[in-house]
């Protein structure tokens, strides 16, 4: 696209749009939204780049090799998470119970591992719609 | 280490082949190490369903209960390794060892590329992972997501294929698959408004309880999970996307897609009638009448279907809607030993129908032909992969010595158990019309001669790979093993269908 | 092909009976003694705080009461994403088969 | 049939996922158009979901979300609605996929009607016999 | 015991030996074939023998919670040794007629490993195994009857098939109900439902007799055997005239005497009609079997009839009727062997295989056309030859059963059979007796020889009855 004042203003807004992403992500423990509605966020503002400043640019900033290990590490992440219960000899996905400290509720650090496995479904969510979006879009 | 490891098998055997699946793709191009992961955790997924099998064999009655996240059961979600759990573990991973085997072959010629194959593995993992899931839970709406996870995970393995077809029976497979995922999760809903519980075990003991306040919702509940089900598991008139779907996926898929998938989907289906509605209710509601005819209607029509297919894998699908129609069939008949039958008689399609489609996949990879009018004297030309179809016809054809007979003996048992003539009539017409559609295969494939080798397009056919040699004997194996020797799983299934029933 | 939708919808007719009535029969909306507002839901609207150290119930619910179940909602976008580019990925020269 | 309309008016909300849910399967069945299918499938899943959400829901309920503002007040019932999170994102899945095969199959045939590929793919295995005789 | 497994495998072994010897080397798979049918023979006469002595010879196991036990009681030792016995004539006959066909590694393999499948059928000690080698062997003989490859042999194989997998199917249904009745299904302990409740056990029987019904050929279940004559001659001989249908006897007679015994079967309603039907096989069939004017055909009806004989005998429930069965069983299986062998030596040597068109063909074949002949009159049941005696005893079981009208069958029925033979005799000795001798050459006394031998051996055993009287009385005993 060639429009001016549109790259101008996504220049200006989709940075503000991607950390407000990364802040539904980070507390979706204490507010409402989510790691998914947040993850849907940040990759709606990737999608947005890429639309507006063109495919390649977009593929530049963010390579397929960097998609498809996001992709796959954000999900084994929630496994791993998953595992430090069995590691700690409660079951599968434990979270008080294998002995996480839950903090101080209301706070970005409350909650134990909910809040880490949070992240990685936010992160993974992201670069999931970005790759639909980019196999959708080259094909 | 083993101390730690034992009480979380129930949840192992689910996520160990998802873990695998998850890393994958960063390192596509490097077959080797792909395709040895992925038969890596098809032997461990198996050695661990064995141990979990004699696990729930040696404590008699009480199943291994895991709950997730340490979680009690009504507010957490709930795995239970019970009989029924244990026999579709072993199903699973004892048929999906065979057919990685097998795919690792020639699949990338199949599918087209290293990096696409490399995601037919993670797809293919992925539904293993979520076949065991099934096997294992507990909780309605886990179910649900399991059942998501199969479907597009199916329908990724059909359009693997690079072909407009394939995508086409994908779209059409996809579409069906989710209307029917649709009704479920609304059987679901409805099942939750009434009982407000998700585990089955407390469903199940609220609705025997509420049931007569509103018969309607039940009604509605359990029309949506059958018709749900029905559509997935492609019970006779709702069967319409299995044949263009099972035909078109690459060989491999095929296999997993009729022996497991569609199991998958049953066994769901029996945990809904019997584990939440109970066999009480069925019976209140003529259930077990309706699905004796959907299973009836279904041998018939599926068997007369398959006899009309000339293409060797369109055949074999149909032939899966008639067996389906023998597993609904026997979920309708409401007594032990029909019940038992059932299970055994799914747990050996299983193998029988992969053992099918992989040698189909095998004489069509060396053939280039698809149609059974094409096949004539590809016996001798092939002789270990027309065994392993031989065998496995056999098999499904009933006779004795081969798994087959052992289910029907069952099914037999228990259809002349109710009384009435009908389902003994199907059961036993169902296997003469599959002798009928099956053995033309075997007729043409050993005693016609095979057309002239001058021809040029017809260069000589041999014996597939090593690996595939090795996955049609091990499954042509277990056809004869569980029909010589069905002891254990037989116990197993029936001790799973008194679990059912509520009988001691 | 009119003619077929309008004989559908005659069929879908006793259909759409039939979910009325059940519909109908189902527990009254948005009443507090309604079998869905039982235990279970008492238990997470009181101890989530405590059993998670998170405000949102729902969060409390789908990352932690229901942990296992979010994993195989992360699973099926997995899969769909590898659904999608096995269907659309094609490399040049991989000829279609 | 007052009676029934009764308790219909009274479960509006389980009311309209019906009729939402009718109409999404109605366009499953009848339409060709593989984009309306796909449409419809998403008109009956949102059906599903009215119903699970407005199942959990109490009148003069307050969000699940603890907080010092509604101490006190009544909370609707968190579980509908974690539910139908895991069910909208599969929804969402599916969607992606089948729009994927959607632009595979326009790539291939040039046309979303499924009839008219059923037409185009016929013409095509005719062809094909034609060459190899 | 050792016997009785070698007896079993013999067969088996030696079809899966011929199936690995290369296609051109005919002369070692010869004598493959020679001897393990010998060998297999020596060890049935040798379990038979111990059997006819009263010894029990068993051997038994269980398949998950069904019981298999092979357990060769008299009427067993009886069909295994005509079976065993026969199957060496028709080995050496092959051993001319296939010589110069297609496909012979295909046709020995299958001609021996369905050799042990028959005498699984006869040895058999409960339904289960009984049902197991029944259904076999149909799989394992059908590659016999599709060995033309023409479309007519197809059609054949597929009428085969499908008439004996209803069968077994019925079998397996009727076998099921017994074994949710009574809960075993060992022939050794007496008759299986003698303590069971009567009501409902006349349909359990019509089932059971349906389903043997059809490879015994009772009328209407029977149109598969003329269908099958598309196999080669010494299969139509051995299988279509002897072992195949015989199993169905065989199962007909065990369903009588080991599940139901006679004494139940005299009281349901069906027990009594059985007999009748088996008498409008008899005359039905043998008319049909005069109007055909195709040898294999006119042979193919005649042994529907003579298979009833058998029933007959059967289901007469007295000592003299099931003892004429027997001797009816030993007696004909050899005299039909023989007509069938001469009519492929007829096939083989002059062209001819319609009757009409075998004007001369004595002249021609003058030692086949005499064999032929004796054999034919064997069939209608005349002194010298062994048929007689087992007639004889048929007629006096039916009267010792109050059914004289069926000892008038059987007599009507021999009057038929000669309007059937005799014609075709004194056909082929008409005309010009111009042609040279088509007699001669290895091939031809391979073929010959058996007949020859076969008829000689039926002579003996008409002269000299006391011979295998033992045999009958032990199976008599065994039941009454």
């Amino acid at each position: 696209m060639k429009d001016f004042i549109l790259k101008r203003m996504a220049a200006i807004i989709l940075p503000f749009i991607c950390v407000y992403g990364f802040y539904v992500i980070l507390h979706g423990h204490v507010s409402p939204g989510g790691s998914f509605a947040g993850g849907i966020i940040v990759g709606l503002s990737l999608i947005a780049y890429s639309t507006i400043y063109g495919i390649a640019k977009g593929r530049a900033k963010l390579p397929e090799k960097v998609l498809v290990w996001t992709e796959s590490y954000g999900t084994l992440w929630y496994g791993l998470m998953g595992m430090v219960g069995i590691v700690k000899g409660v079951p599968f996905l434990a979270n008080k119970l294998a002995g996480v400290n839950l903090g101080n509720p209301g706070t970005l650090s409350s909650g134990g591992l909910i809040s880490l496995i949070g992240f990685g479904v936010g992160i993974r969510v992201a670069s999931t719609m970005v790759t639909l979006f980019f196999t959708m879009m080259e094909e | 280490m083993t101390a730690t490891i034992i009480p979380d098998l129930p949840v192992f055997v689910v996520i160990a082949p998802l873990f695998v699946a998850f890393v994958l793709p960063t390192f596509a191009r490097r077959m080797r190490l792909v395709e040895a992961l992925v038969i890596l955790v098809g032997i461990l997924g198996f050695l661990g369903a064995l141990y979990l099998a004699s696990l729930v064999f040696a404590q008699k009655g009480s199943p291994l209960i895991y709950s997730l996240g340490g979680w009690q059961a009504p507010w957490g979600i709930e795995l239970k390794a019970g009989n029924l759990g244990a026999l579709f573990l072993l199903v699973v991973t004892g048929v999906s060892l065979p057919v990685s085997l097998f795919a690792k072959g020639n699949l990338a010629q199949e599918v087209g590329g290293k990096e696409r194959s490399a995601r037919f593995y993670v797809l293919y993992l992925l539904l293993g992972g979520a076949l065991a899931g099934m096997a294992v839970t507990n909780d309605l709406f886990n179910v649900f997501v399991l059942v998501e996870v199969v479907t597009l995970s199916c329908c990724g393995l059909v359009s693997a294929r690079n072909h407009p077809r394939a995508a086409e029976a994908a779209f059409k497979y996809l579409i069906m698959a989710t209307l029917g995922s649709t009704l479920v999760m609304g059987g679901i809903g409805f099942i939750y408004m009434i009982t407000g519980h998700l585990n089955m075990e407390f469903a199940a003991r609220e609705l025997a309880s509420i049931w007569q306040h509103s018969p309607h919702v039940v009604w509605m509940a359990l029309s949506f999970i059958l018709v749900g089900f029905g559509v997935k598991a492609a019970v006779f008139p709702l069967h319409v996307w299995l044949p263009d779907a099972h035909s078109t996926a690459p060989s491999p898929a095929s296999a997993i897609l009729s022996g497991l998938a569609v199991k998958g989907y049953l066994i769901c289906l029996l945990k809904f009638l019997y584990n939440v509605f109970g066999s009480a209710l069925m019976q209140e509601f003529a259930v077990d009448r309706i699905l004796v005819l959907a299973g009836a209607v279904a041998i018939i029509a599926g068997s007369i279907l398959a006899l009309s297919q000339d293409e060797l894998k369109r055949r074999l699908a149909y032939s899966t809607v008639a067996q389906v129609g023998y597993i609904v069939l026997g979920l309708g008949l409401l007594n032990r030993q029909g019940l038992a039958g059932t299970l055994f008689y799914l747990a050996s399609h299983a193998v029988i129908k992969s053992t099918l489609f992989l040698a189909a996949g095998a004489i069509i990879a060396a053939t280039g032909k698809k149609k059974v009018s094409e096949l004539s004297g590809i016996g001798r030309k092939m002789p270990l992969t027309m065994a392993a179809f031989t065998i496995g016809s056999l098999g499904l054809i009933g006779l004795p010595l081969f798994s087959g007979f052992v289910g029907k003996w069952y099914l037999l048992l228990g259809s002349i158990e109710t009384g009435k003539p009908l389902p003994t009539v199907v059961v036993i017409a169902g296997s003469i019309l599959c002798a009928t559609y099956l053995l033309p295969v075997i007729r043409r494939a050993y005693f016609e001669p095979a057309p002239d080798t001058t021809n040029a397009d017809w260069q000589d056919p041999q014996d597939p790979g090593f690996s595939q040699k090795l996955a049609l004997i091990l499954l042509a194996a277990i056809v004869v093993l569980l029909g010589v020797v069905p002891g254990p799983l037989l116990e197993l299934a029936k001790r799973a269908a008194a679990e059912l029933l509520l009988l001691q | 092909m009119r003619i077929r939708s309008f004989l559908l919808l005659l069929l879908a007719l006793p259909v759409i009976y039939g979910v009325l009535i059940a519909v109908a029969e189902l527990p009254p909306y948005g009443m507090p003694d309604n079998p869905v507002h039982n235990q279970v839901s008492e238990r997470y609207i009181s101890d989530a705080l405590d059993d998670t150290g998170v405000l949102n119930m729902v969060t409390a619910i789908v990352l932690d009461y229901r942990a296992y179940d979010t994993m195989f909602e992360t699973i099926v976008l997995f899969t769909a994403t590898l659904a999608v580019v096995i269907t659309l990925k094609t490399r040049k020269g991989e000829g279609e088969r | 049939m007052k009676e029934l309309f009764g308790k219909l008016i009274m479960n509006y909300p389980y009311f309209a996922a019906a009729i939402l849910f009718m109409i999404g399967a109605l366009t499953v069945l009848t339409r060709s158009d593989l984009l309306k299918k796909l449409i419809g499938i998403n008109i009956m899943e949102s059906a599903i979901f009215l119903i699970f959400v407005a199942g959990g829901n109490i009148r003069g309920g307050v969000a699940p979300l603890l907080s010092k503002a509604n101490s006190g007040a009544v909370y609707v019932n968190p579980l509908p609605s974690a539910l139908m999170l895991t069910g909208i994102v599969v929804s969402v899945s599916v969607t992606a996929f089948a729009l994927a095969l959607i632009v595979r199959l326009h790539r291939a045939y040039g046309t979303i009607d499924l009839q008219r590929i059923a037409e185009l793919r016929s013409e095509v295995a005719m062809d094909d016999s034609n060459h190899h005789t | 015991m050792l016997s009785l497994i070698l007896a079993l495998s013999c067969g088996m072994a030696g079809g899966l030996i011929v199936a690995v010897i290369p296609q051109t080397r005919s002369r070692l798979r010869n004598l493959v074939v020679l001897i393990f049918t010998t060998a297999g023979m020596i060890f049935t006469w040798r379990v038979a023998l111990r059997v006819f002595a009263g010894e029990n010879v068993a051997i038994a196991g269980r398949i998950g919670e069904l019981p298999w036990s092979i357990n060769p009681d008299p009427l067993g030792a009886v069909f295994g040794l005509i079976a065993a016995t026969l199957w060496l004539f028709a080995a050496v006959y092959s051993f001319g007629y296939m010589a110069e066909k297609h496909e012979q590694r295909t046709y020995y393999a299958f001609l021996l490993i369905s050799f042990s499948v028959t005498l699984g059928v006869a040895f058999s000690g409960n339904l289960l195994v009984l049902y197991l080698f029944y259904e076999l062997l149909t799989f394992v003989t059908y590659p016999l009857v599709i060995h033309e490859r023409s479309s007519e042999a197809v059609k054949a194989g597929a009428k085969y098939i499908l008439y004996n997998l209803g069968g077994a199917s019925v079998i397996l249904v009727a076998i099921i109900i017994t074994y949710g009745r009574a809960g075993s299904l060992d022939f050794a302990g007496g008759p299986i439902l003698a303590n069971s409740l009567q009501n409902g056990l006349d349909w359990l029987l019509l089932l059971f007799i349906i389903g043997f019904g059809v490879k015994a050929a009772i009328m209407p279940l029977h149109r598969w055997l003329p269908a099958a004559m598309a196999a080669p001659t010494p299969v139509s001989a051995l299988l279509h005239a002897v072992a195949v249908v015989y199993a169905g006897v065989y199962g007909v007679l065990r369903v009588v005497y080991s599940v139901f015994g006679h004494e139940l079967v005299g009281r349901l309603g069906f027990g009594t009609i059985l007999p009748f039907v088996a008498a409008c096989t008899i005359i039905v069939g043998v008319i049909i079997a005069a109007k055909q004017d195709v040898l294999k055909r006119r042979l193919a009806y005649q042994t529907i009839s003579h298979l009833s004989y058998i029933l007959l005998g059967a289901f007469t429930l007295q000592p003299w009727g099931l003892a004429g069965a027997m001797l009816h069983m030993i007696s004909y299986s050899t005299l039909k062997t023989t007509l069938f062998f001469c009519a492929g030596i007829i096939a083989e040597q002059s062209g001819a295989t319609k009757i009409s068109k075998m004007g001369g063909v004595g002249w021609l074949l003058p030692k086949t056309m005499a064999v032929f002949s004796i054999a034919a009159i064997g069939m209608i049941g005349i002194l010298p030859l062994n048929t007689f005696w087992g007639k004889y005893y048929l007629m006096k079981g039916s009267v010792a059963a109050g059914m004289w009208p069926l000892a008038l069958v059987l007599i009507v029925s021999g009057i038929i059979n000669a309007i059937c033979f005799i014609p075709v005799v004194v056909n082929a000795f008409r005309g010009e007796r111009t042609r040279i001798n088509g007699e001669r050459g290895s091939r031809v006394t391979l073929m010959l020889a058996p007949a020859i031998l076969l008829v000689i051996v039926a002579l003996l055993m008409g002269l000299f009855p006391g011979f295998v009287w033992p045999g009958v009385q032990a199976v008599v005993n065994w039941f009454f």
